[in-house]
């Protein structure tokens, strides 16, 4: 197994920022709107290098759904940012009417995602948010897996000119593995560890913990494939498939909800093509709750731990599947 | 080509347009058996004007870049859009008895150009209060290029209850877009009741001109005013302007009139015809006979 | 097989009407909101009867859900009632964070669900409720099969004393064919009628649909079981894996988008248990448009008919899988 | 027990007590190392007001029937809320140290009851905008049951711009909910810049008035007037009334007052301590002493 070094850490929001910089200076339509919260999300560099460009509407996220529509209506490129919460939740029929069913090429680039936020508490914890876009017709939905990933994210969804993208960063700073020769297209999952025993299907920080399970896997000479699922609308479903005849155990690792989000995915498409036993790590239908970010992962069961355990249940179940094979 | 420009119509031809329209939504209304009357007949003066002398398009090119943008925020009360497109030349006359079948671009709330789509229809529309936002969008994306477009923007009294228009509001104002004007069928009416006995709104002009707006009251069903606050509105500089359009729900059908249960209710067959009966035909000719008006009276004969 | 009869036709929404005049009767703390669609949700009834527990908050969804958690923390047991798509999505992060998380008792009752409310088209056409209110912690989510049990279940809601639940119904008249004998507990779902070779996992309208789709497929020599799902959450986990072991394979049907609905809900949970053949029922990622309900559910593939093709896949890629057990 | 009767205090003693919360606020948020200053710190002689001389409760039975309802809508003001709570006796001031650590009841947006919730709190809060329509549906549910309670609601400047807003207050207007008071934090600051640049709020009065509210403006940081102001709104009849109380971002502590980017972060360790040496310590005593408060400088040695 080639172990995954990472380069020093940064934050993925912070892989935001840099990519609106470059495409401001690379594309004049690019327009960047904020709701209040724009050093947080980082779009104050933006706003600075291209005030002309950069639109404030207020703490009114359901405006800024609307008002990125319209502009891109007359042919501007919106990238409508705030925390992720306030992203899908708060202007979710908005997002639905006038931008998914109107199919409006608007980003909207949701920061502070899931249950690590930490500190702020449950309110600002979005555990729903991948549920609530990828449920949406004409949407594709990216959760990239470090700073670098986001950055190409963010530049890539340029390519998407006819729908809407909800893409889903984090606010701490965490490690940078990939690199510029690491693959990235949307939809196209990666494969960053081959694995013959069972394969971690993660996105988003949870990548990182699938890596570092899969090296105390290894050394109980468990062979876990990890793959990098960044896009979860559209799936990669021929990298699922694979994956789940050849290892035949899956467990799927994110910062969301254990509902709808991409252990479901994942289940709603191998039930239709070849049902396969899989472990989900992910928050347990609950809200979360003020603490640093590491500790809630842990409390909370999303940790690289936690993925350790869910790979041997799977194991297990594997196990007592007996001749089965692919339907 | 600048559809205005040969569309235009006299006053004396608008009238009867306006007059032409009710009668297309009634049959439309009879044919479809499903969808909204009151609200879209009471707007027939309005849509008039707005496509036989303001807004500035190509029937032949919906997309042309010169356009006006205008946006039905409300859009249950497409029928009198869908009407008035037809008649502007945006699509076959005929068409407008397919409204909220299967297959038809005339969907019962307006949608997207890239499916079901109707020329003309900009964006989606069905869940109310979002239209403001929109238009506040294109209307600084066209500024940001220094177009000159006009956008307009027409909301429901009742739609105003939703919060997102005020929000909206206040963005319009922030950036002093006065190349955006709205307006506001004023009918009194919603679904439940009368406005003021739902969620009471007055007093309406105020609450524009506080979040920043220039207000313009006027009877929305008289051409002449209404035209000319229209006039006004473009005219005025520095700030976004709202036509408050008193308007009533059902205008022309004496039994609809100002009847908020005329909101989302199409006519039976012989209301229809009581209402046809009211509404004289024009020389613009309806869209379709019905068998019973090819009948030649029993006495004639 | 017993053959189940409809005794005439009735709306979901006017068991909804009825239960409420009747709890009105029955409790003097209850209390209807309506948005202005009063007349179509059919709560007009319980406002002339009890007019000084109705309050009108206008088109203002979001201000309904406030203003329903301000209520039921004074004691009051409202019941927020709206159009599907303004019931959940509108107002999502409000039913979030002032109702859900804060676990007020608020029932949340959505009429003119799903892509059979017809002619109104798509904005109108409430495809993704189930998912949104799924994945919210504390949430109850019921979706009744007829008028009496819509009824029922409106009237058993007043049991959740502590969080939120959620009441999917529809517009249109639908066979009525529960009666009082018909056992009725929320989380605990019928079987209406058993079959080894196959189990149709319904929920709502479609419940008829599968109800019809097994008695076709009982004249092909397939024994369908079919279950009414009428609470989606939480689960009833016993009935699907039992099912699951002694059928094999599974068909879920809904109106409702593929994802994150009933039949995610059923994979997911087989996925952690029992990983199982299933073929999905339900609107294809795809939004609507108007035409009437009937044309619509063939149109986007969820009438019987649909049903009887699922099961036939499904019983294909049964026999395909050879000697599995359960694991 | 009506906790408001035995904790009245003095005006003088008012005036100590906002000093001592914002002592509190500065260590507590020292502790944290996370949370908001700026605007608590505003709001001190608000809250030493509210529970000191305005609101009934009884800190001892915090879900007693009689109370006065407070709303926090602005959540992320917590620790102004926290601390004043843990000085009215609802939980052990020691407790304050806790804030924002995981498995604590001072969750960094007020948190319901049922789990990490405080003794005080209602409902969630943090997600802004929402409080209104919540204080909205109390209060007609008090009102159902002839109940006298009164109920408060405070909002952020900045939080105005949410539509939600302006949909609980149309709502409270149609009611007539004269039981309600509103309070704004006028401070002219929000995350991204002052107000007026992020998203234009004047005229406030009007809009308010407008949405049918019976206005009060006075200043937010004298407490005397906050009461008189306070007094006249729960005199006025017919019509909700608001207080659009003008405050200062980060009061008492020079390096903050009046700078929108100390809205949402906690003071350093240097800069708390400079903090504290311009906020005298009061009679009523530090929930906390640290260790370098307990050193006795050198020379007096
Ligand atoms: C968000 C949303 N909530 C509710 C509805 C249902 N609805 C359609 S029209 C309408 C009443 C609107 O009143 P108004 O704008 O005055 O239109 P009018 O009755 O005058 O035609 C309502 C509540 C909707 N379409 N969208
Ligand atoms: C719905 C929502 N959007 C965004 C935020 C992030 N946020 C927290 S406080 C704040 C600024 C609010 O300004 P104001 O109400 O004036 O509070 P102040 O800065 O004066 O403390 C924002 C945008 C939020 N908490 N909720
Ligand atoms: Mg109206
Ligand atoms: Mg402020």
């Amino acid at each position: 197994m080639v172990s995954i070094q990472s380069k020093g850490e940064k934050a993925t929001r912070q892989g935001f920022s840099d990519a609106l910089v470059e495409l401001g200076e690379e594309n004049p339509n690019v327009v960047v709107l904020g709701a209040d919260v724009s050093g947080s999300v980082k779009v104050d560099a933006f706003a600075k290098a291209y005030p002309d460009r950069f639109i404030s509407v207020g703490v009114a996220e359901a405006d800024m759904m609307g008002v990125s529509a319209g502009l891109a209506l007359v042919g501007k490129i919106p990238f409508a940012s705030t925390y992720g919460e306030f992203a899908a939740g708060r202007p979710f029929d908005q997002i639905r009417q006038s931008i998914a069913y109107s199919e409006m090429p608007v980003k909207i680039c949701a920061s502070h995602c899931g249950i690590t936020v930490g500190p702020d508490g449950a309110t600002h914890q979005s555990l729903e948010d991948v549920a609530l876009m990828r449920v949406l017709p004409h949407m594709t939905v990216i959760s990239p897996c470090d700073y670098l990933e986001t950055k190409r994210a963010v530049k890539e969804s340029l390519s998407i000119t006819k729908g809407p993208v909800y893409i889903r960063f984090f606010r701490d700073n965490t490690p940078m593995f990939t690199d510029e020769a690491t693959p990235f297209q949307i939809g196209k999952a990666n494969t960053l560890i081959d694995g013959t025993d069972i394969t971690i299907i993660a996105a988003g920080l949870q990548v990182w913990e699938a890596i570092q399970a899969a090296e105390m896997l290894q050394a109980k000479k468990i062979s876990a494939r990890v793959i990098n699922m960044h896009t979860i609308k559209p799936l990669d479903r021929e990298v699922i498939l694979k994956a789940a005849k050849e290892t035949g155990a899956i467990v799927t690792a994110e910062d969301h909800q254990i509902h709808c989000g991409l252990g479901s995915a994942v289940s709603e498409y191998l039930a239709q093509t070849l049902p396969t036993v899989q472990e989900f790590v992910a928050v347990r239908d609950t809200f979360g709750e003020s603490g640093k970010g590491v500790e809630l992962m842990k409390k909370y069961g999303i940790a690289r731990d936690d993925i350790v355990k869910a790979a041997k249940r799977a194991l297990k179940r594997k196990k007592g599947r007996r001749g089965e094979k692919a339907s | 080509m600048r559809g205005t420009d040969h569309q235009k119509l006299s006053i004396a031809d608008l009238k009867e347009m306006a007059r032409q329209i009710r009668r297309d939504i009634i049959k439309m209304l009879m044919i479809s058996k499903s969808g909204h009357s009151g609200g879209p007949l009471g707007l027939a003066d309005i849509f008039a004007s707005l496509y036989f002398n303001i807004l500035k398009y190509d029937p032949q090119n919906p997309t042309w870049p010169g356009r006006d943008y205008f946006f039905l925020s409300a859009g249950h009360l497409a029928p009198v859009w869908y009407v008035t497109l037809a008649r502007a030349g945006f699509y076959p006359l005929s068409e407008m008895s397919t409204l909220r079948k299967i297959n038809t671009r005339l969907q019962g709330h307006p949608a997207p150009g890239y499916t079901h789509g109707l020329p003309g229809v900009e964006i989606a529309s069905g869940a109310l209060g979002q239209g403001m936002s929109i238009a506040v969008g294109a209307t600084i994306g066209l500024r940001m290029d220094q177009k000159p477009n006009h956008v307009y923007v027409l909301h429901g009294d009742g739609e105003l209850d939703e919060g997102q228009v005020w929000e909206g509001l206040m963005t319009a104002s922030h950036y002093n877009l006065d190349n955006l004007t709205a307006i506001v069928d004023r009918n009194f009416c919603q679904i439940d009741e009368r406005t003021e006995k739902v969620m009471k709104l007055e007093p309406l002009a105020d609450k524009w001109r506080s979040f920043g707006w220039n207000v313009i009251e006027c009877d929305g069903n008289r051409i002449e005013e209404f035209l000319g606050a229209m006039q006004e509105a473009r005219n005025f500089k520095g700030k976004p302007s709202v036509l408050i359009a008193r308007t009533f729900m059902g205008k022309g059908v004496s039994f609809m009139e100002d009847d908020y249960r005329w909101h989302g209710v199409p006519p039976s067959e012989e209301q229809g015809k009581q209402a046809l009966s009211e509404l004289e035909p024009t020389k613009f000719g309806d869209f379709v006979m019905f068998e019973w008006e090819k009948e030649v009276p029993e006495v004639v004969k």
